[in-house]
């Protein structure tokens, strides 16, 4: 069936979607610990795993995590990428310089936690860096409150 | 084949316009709780799940992955079904197959929407725009005073033709879709997982709401709905090993048409109002469900009702009653709860429409009703079989399930 | 029960670059430059689709068959509005009706004038009122009025 | 399972550009089916759709697609994911007793989009990774690819190695959109990085594209083909959302999937039993990782196997097609991944033909690496 592109109306359609997306209980208690600089965590009942940022549930288990409890600051970089590009609501553009995203084990909790981290080196000796927060000199209880990771 | 029947039920604990606390998995998981909590049964019981909402309505692609580790899903088979507004029905069919295939024993059905989190008018148009923007390069009046410009208003503008056709061949007035929509609103005050609920709701009453686009009035339209519904689905073997209650499942069928005052691009050849798929998905669950005489044999149904005169529609086209006659039933008071021949004891569709949920609850609703455990909604004769009805897509996705209190016999 | 924050998104559809089909409407457009509804005809099942389409419905072949309908026709369903698209009253409330063309199968909707509200039925017959100057657009097809 | 279940039949399509539209491109697939089989639509019982609201930038995607698909007042349902859930649907279905034959229709026309990246986005949570920003399709590859490396010590020259073998292939096939005749690592290499050590050629090609594929009950088969496909095994499964929790050099669910459907198929030793996989590695470096979790080769042993026993002329070859680095039609991917499969198993492969080719394993993935997966075992 070949077809012409004129036989097709290609429309521009003035129709955008517009989300309200409540971020629930656990993600509103750990965006207003940033107020007071604390990195809070859940932790299941069950097996006793501490999820960062915390969540209702444990998947494993199938059941609530009660417990919020503040984790620490510090941790290792379990494992990173540098980014060369910048994803802007899915086109790919080219990133100002190459920039580090890590994946961080923060002491006391058991899953990673993906930052950008700044300071480090990606050659060897990068892996299981010690590293430390770095927040904003204004936190408001915003995403961003919590800026980056450097070396500890 | 092997028999399947619903072991299990939980909703979340309201069905509102606005769960202003949850974020959505945490929603989802409410009812799953309660689904699990109800039947005494935990995840190691489920071999597998299926997950269905309309996702452009909150904006989550496939949420299922993102709920996966709230919903007790992991290292589970998980089946995302999505039909429009059949989605909940649809998805207690793909159990159904799931088990019926043997390939499983007991299968989850997890169904939900949360559409304060998006705009469900633009949700709706999204179906159509591309096709309403072509037209415009075509020269079409989107104010719609002139030429082939008149859309009016939406889905309540398409609903409009489907209801002036039904009103047309059936004989029945707008009196009666107020008179519909009034019974409704009082079966739902008496459920507690309904949205709209008016206990004194009369004929008068939803005719005092003002006409959209005639014969659809305000008080006539369903509410957008947050809240999810959760079923469990087990083999006959398995069944009588985990619960001591079950609905079973006794015929399911469905069918597809051409997408009915909508593809105007290309011409619409159906009626909205015949709902040819309707007609056909019916006979078929009644063929496989052994049923020669509906009317007769099913004590019960719950129907798809986005707009109140779709109740009166369906039950025709179900063949539950004869073309022009679903109104004079209404108006002899056997649709009530305590009639002869009740519907939508619920409050149906067009008091709580969480769209996800919303086909899907048509076929809980039942099983509550068959297994006598609806509360105070539970309706006066008893239900030996009931018929659940789905309805989705732009007006041509019909879905049908039959229910009954025993097995059937092979 | 504790309300959370909002958190805001869109998904923007209007950067997606929609292809649509348009064979079926733009045979029509060019019929209507002179007056004419041109259609299309599947030689198997003679069902005979306006707008037109690549394809049928019914016997699931590929169609290309032109065939002229009639500007008369008879009114399927209709509503009446009371708003417009943006929810603001009108002057006066609306007919549209939907209107099977003689020797045609599917549907149109339009404008339906010259008639009160109250006298509209399924079952009337109403013809096409054409504009003066046609220029091949959907605005050729003013509205319908009464047979 | 008392009865069997065989694949009838397919047409796929696919390119970085189709000019058509979604009713077109499903009419000319099924049509065409229909036509190679000496069929029409009423010979078909029932049609499942695989389509995306997200890809196709309208809400229920399929909603125009039903009668260019020859569903007009017939049964049909969608399962929104890769099509190979839906194969897997109009299997129970078949396997029910009430079907004898289904029909499989999944597309997406990712050009409507600005990439095929934000289909990704629109999955990940609005209230956490969004706000965030930091994730997405391509950092996930990164991460994931990085975890691997690192996990067994490979240099990047592994993956370079991966995505040339596939670009090789693929330029051998006709039905892909994108190949490289005698790609090599150097090639691969001189490629720009995205993500580290994720590089644009280790990355699919934004595809336009479809297939249909017919399903028949043991007893249709004879009617339809000489050289039917059996589907002897199949398993799906799911794991956390959370990257953070994940070993990402390894795939839980697929490893899961895997283990449902060998021990359906009655395979207890994949390694010799599977004559050759097709597997939907969107990125080069999720090959080796899915080929390990389908248990092809051991944990650690990509370099060995990637020596030559993975290549089309191999013991054991690995995406002889090309893969989805040559072409990814989102939510067909799994379908391309299978019509591949039963073209070898039917000896039509042409110059991507394997040696030997009587029992393959198929694979597809829905969500950010790999968090969902869907295996088929198929045999002649």
């Amino acid at each position: 069936m070949e077809a012409s592109p004129e036989d097709f109306f290609t429309p521009a359609v003035p129709l955008d979607f517009v989300y309200n997306y409540r971020v629930g209980t656990y993600i509103e208690r750990y965006l207003e610990g940033f107020k007071e600089k604390k990195i809070l965590a859940s932790r299941c009942g069950d097996c006793g795993k501490v999820a960062v940022p915390p969540r209702m549930y444990c998947g494993p288990c199938n059941g609530r995590m009660e417990e919020l409890l503040e984790v620490s600051q510090q941790g290792s970089l379990e494992n990173f990428t540098i980014g060369h590009v910048l994803l802007e609501k899915g086109a790919v553009k080219a990133a100002p310089s190459p920039y580090m995203l890590g994946l961080i084990k923060l002491d006391g909790a058991d899953s990673l936690l993906l930052a950008r981290v700044e300071g480090v080196n990606a050659g060897a000796g990068a892996l299981g860096m010690r590293v430390r927060a770095v927040w904003k000199d204004e936190v408001g209880g915003d995403y961003n409150d919590l800026d980056h990771f450097e070396p500890a | 084949m092997r028999n399947v029947g619903i072991i299990g039920i939980g909703y979340t604990p309201v069905f509102v316009s606005k769960r202003k606390d949850v974020n959505i998995p945490e929603m989802i998981s409410e009812a799953v709780e309660n689904c699990y909590a109800n039947t005494g049964l935990a995840p190691k019981d489920v071999d597998a799940m299926v997950f269905g909402n309309m996702h452009t309505f909150e904006g989550v692609n496939m949420p299922h992955l993102w709920a996966a580790d709230h919903i007790a899903a992991l290292g589970k088979p998980v089946m995302r079904i999505a039909t429009g507004g059949s989605t909940g029905m649809s998805a207690i069919h793909a159990a159904y197959y799931h088990i019926a295939s043997g390939m499983h024993d007991v299968v989850m059905v997890v169904c939900f929407e949360k559409q304060s989190e998006g705009d469900s008018q633009v949700g709706l148009m999204g179906i159509v725009t591309p096709e309403l923007m072509a037209m415009l390069q075509a020269g079409i009046d989107v104010s719609g005073s002139s030429g082939m410009g008149a859309i009016a208003g939406g889905s309540a503008g398409a609903i409009a033709f489907q209801a002036c056709s039904y009103l047309a061949r059936s004989g029945a007035g707008i009196e009666h879709i107020d008179g519909m929509a009034a019974l409704e609103r009082r079966n739902a005050a008496k459920n507690p997982y309904a949205h709209l609920k008016d206990a004194n709701a009369t004929a008068a009453t939803i005719a005092e709401t003002p006409l959209i686009s005639y014969p659809i009035r305000f008080g006539h339209i369903c509410p957008t709905s947050d809240g999810a519904t959760v079923a469990i689905l087990a083999s006959e073997e398995k069944a009588a090993k985990l619960v001591d209650e079950v609905a079973w499942i006794h015929g399911i069928a469905n069918c597809a048409s051409d997408a009915s005052a909508g593809n105007i691009l290309e011409g619409v050849i159906t009626d909205p109002a015949e709902q040819m798929p309707c007609q056909i998905a019916a006979k078929q669950a009644y063929k496989r469900a052994g049923i020669e005489d509906p009317k007769k044999e099913i004590d019960y149904v719950e129907i798809y009702n986005g707009f109140a005169h779709q109740t009166l529609m369906f039950l025709e086209k179900l063949g539950m009653c004869e073309v022009g006659e679903a109104h004079k039933l209404l108006d002899a008071g056997d649709l009530e709860i305590n009639g002869r021949c009740p519907v939508n004891a619920s409050g149906g569709v067009v008091s709580t429409n969480a769209i996800g949920t919303s086909a899907m609850n048509r076929v809980t609703e039942c099983a509550l009703q068959i297994l006598g455990r609806a509360g105070e909604h539970q309706v006066e004769k008893d239900v030996h079989k009931a018929l659940a009805h789905g309805w989705g897509g732009l007006m041509q996705y019909v879905t049908v399930t039959i229910l009954a209190d025993a097995p059937q016999k092979s | 029960m504790e309300e959370t924050r909002i958190v805001n998104a869109t998904w923007d559809v209007s950067t997606f670059k929609y292809r649509i089909e348009g064979v079926g409407l733009r045979r029509m457009l060019s019929g209507m430059k002179d007056a004419k509804l041109i259609g299309v005809k599947c030689p198997e099942c003679t069902t005979v689709y306006l707008p037109g389409s690549f394809y049928c419905r019914k016997c699931h072949i590929a169609i290309d068959e032109a065939v002229e309908v009639s500007d008369h026709g008879e009114v399927m369903t209709y509503t009446i509005g009371y708003a417009d698209v943006r929810g603001n009253p009108l002057d006066e409330p609306r007919v549209s009706p939907m209107v099977k063309f003689d020797g045609c199968d599917t549907w149109i909707m339009g404008v339906l004038q010259g008639v009160k509200p109250e006298d509209v039925h399924v079952g009337m017959r109403v013809k096409i009122a054409w504009a003066e100057d046609r220029t091949g657009s959907l605005q050729d097809m003013m509205y319908f009025v009464p047979e | 399972m008392d009865k069997k279940v065989a694949i009838a039949g397919y047409r796929m399509k696919g390119a970085c550009d189709l000019i058509t539209t979604r009713e077109r491109l499903t009419f000319e697939l099924t049509r065409g089916l229909f036509d190679d089989l000496g069929i029409d639509r009423h010979y078909v019982d029932t049609v499942i759709f695989s389509t995306n609201d997200f890809l196709d930038g309208r809400t229920i995607s399929n909603v125009f697609l039903d009668p260019p698909a020859g569903a007009y007042l017939k049964d049909e349902s969608k399962v929104e994911m890769d099509g190979l859930n839906a194969l897997m649907y109009a299997f129970m279905r078949i396997q029910s007793g009430e079907y004898e034959s289904a029909l499989l229709v999944a597309l997406s026309l990712c050009g409507y989009q600005v990439s095929p990246y934000l289909y990704i986005e629109y999955t990940l949570n609005p209230a956490y990774d969004r706000q965030l920003g930091l994730l997405n399709e391509l950092s996930a590859a990164g991460l994931q690819a990085q975890s691997f490396l690192s996990k067994y010590g490979y240099s990047e020259d592994l993956i370079d190695e991966i995505a040339a073998q596939n670009l090789r292939n693929a330029a051998l096939n006709p039905d892909q959109a994108r190949g490289m005749n005698d790609a090599s690592g150097k090639d691969v290499k001189q490629s720009p990085y995205l993500y580290e050590p994720l590089r644009e050629l280790h990355t699919y090609p934004a595809t336009d594209g479809g297939c249909a594929v017919l399903l028949v009950s043991e007893d249709k088969a004879g009617e339809l083909t000489d050289k039917p496909v059996w589907v002897l095994g199949m398993g799906q499964s799911i794991e956390t959302y959370y990257l953070g929790e994940r070993g990402l050099y390894e795939s839980r669910s697929t490893r899961e999937a895997a283990e449902r459907a060998y021990r359906m198929a009655g395979i207890d030793d994949p390694k010799r039993k599977v004559d050759f996989a097709e597997v939907s590695s969107l990125f080069a470096p999720q090959e080796p990782i899915l080929c390990e979790a389908l248990g092809l080769y051991d944990p650690g042993g990509a370099a060995a196997a990637y020596g030559g026993d993975n290549d089309i002329s191999g013991s054991l070859p690995i995406n002889p097609s090309g893969g989805p680095l040559g072409a990814h039609p989102i939510c067909a991917t799994g379908l391309f991944r299978l019509n591949e499969a039963v073209k070898q198993l039917r000896g039509e492969a042409g110059k991507n033909q394997v040696k030997k080719a009587e029992v393959a394993v198929v694979h597809a993935q829905d969500g950010v690496c790999a968090q969902q997966n869907a295996v088929v075992v198929l045999g002649t």
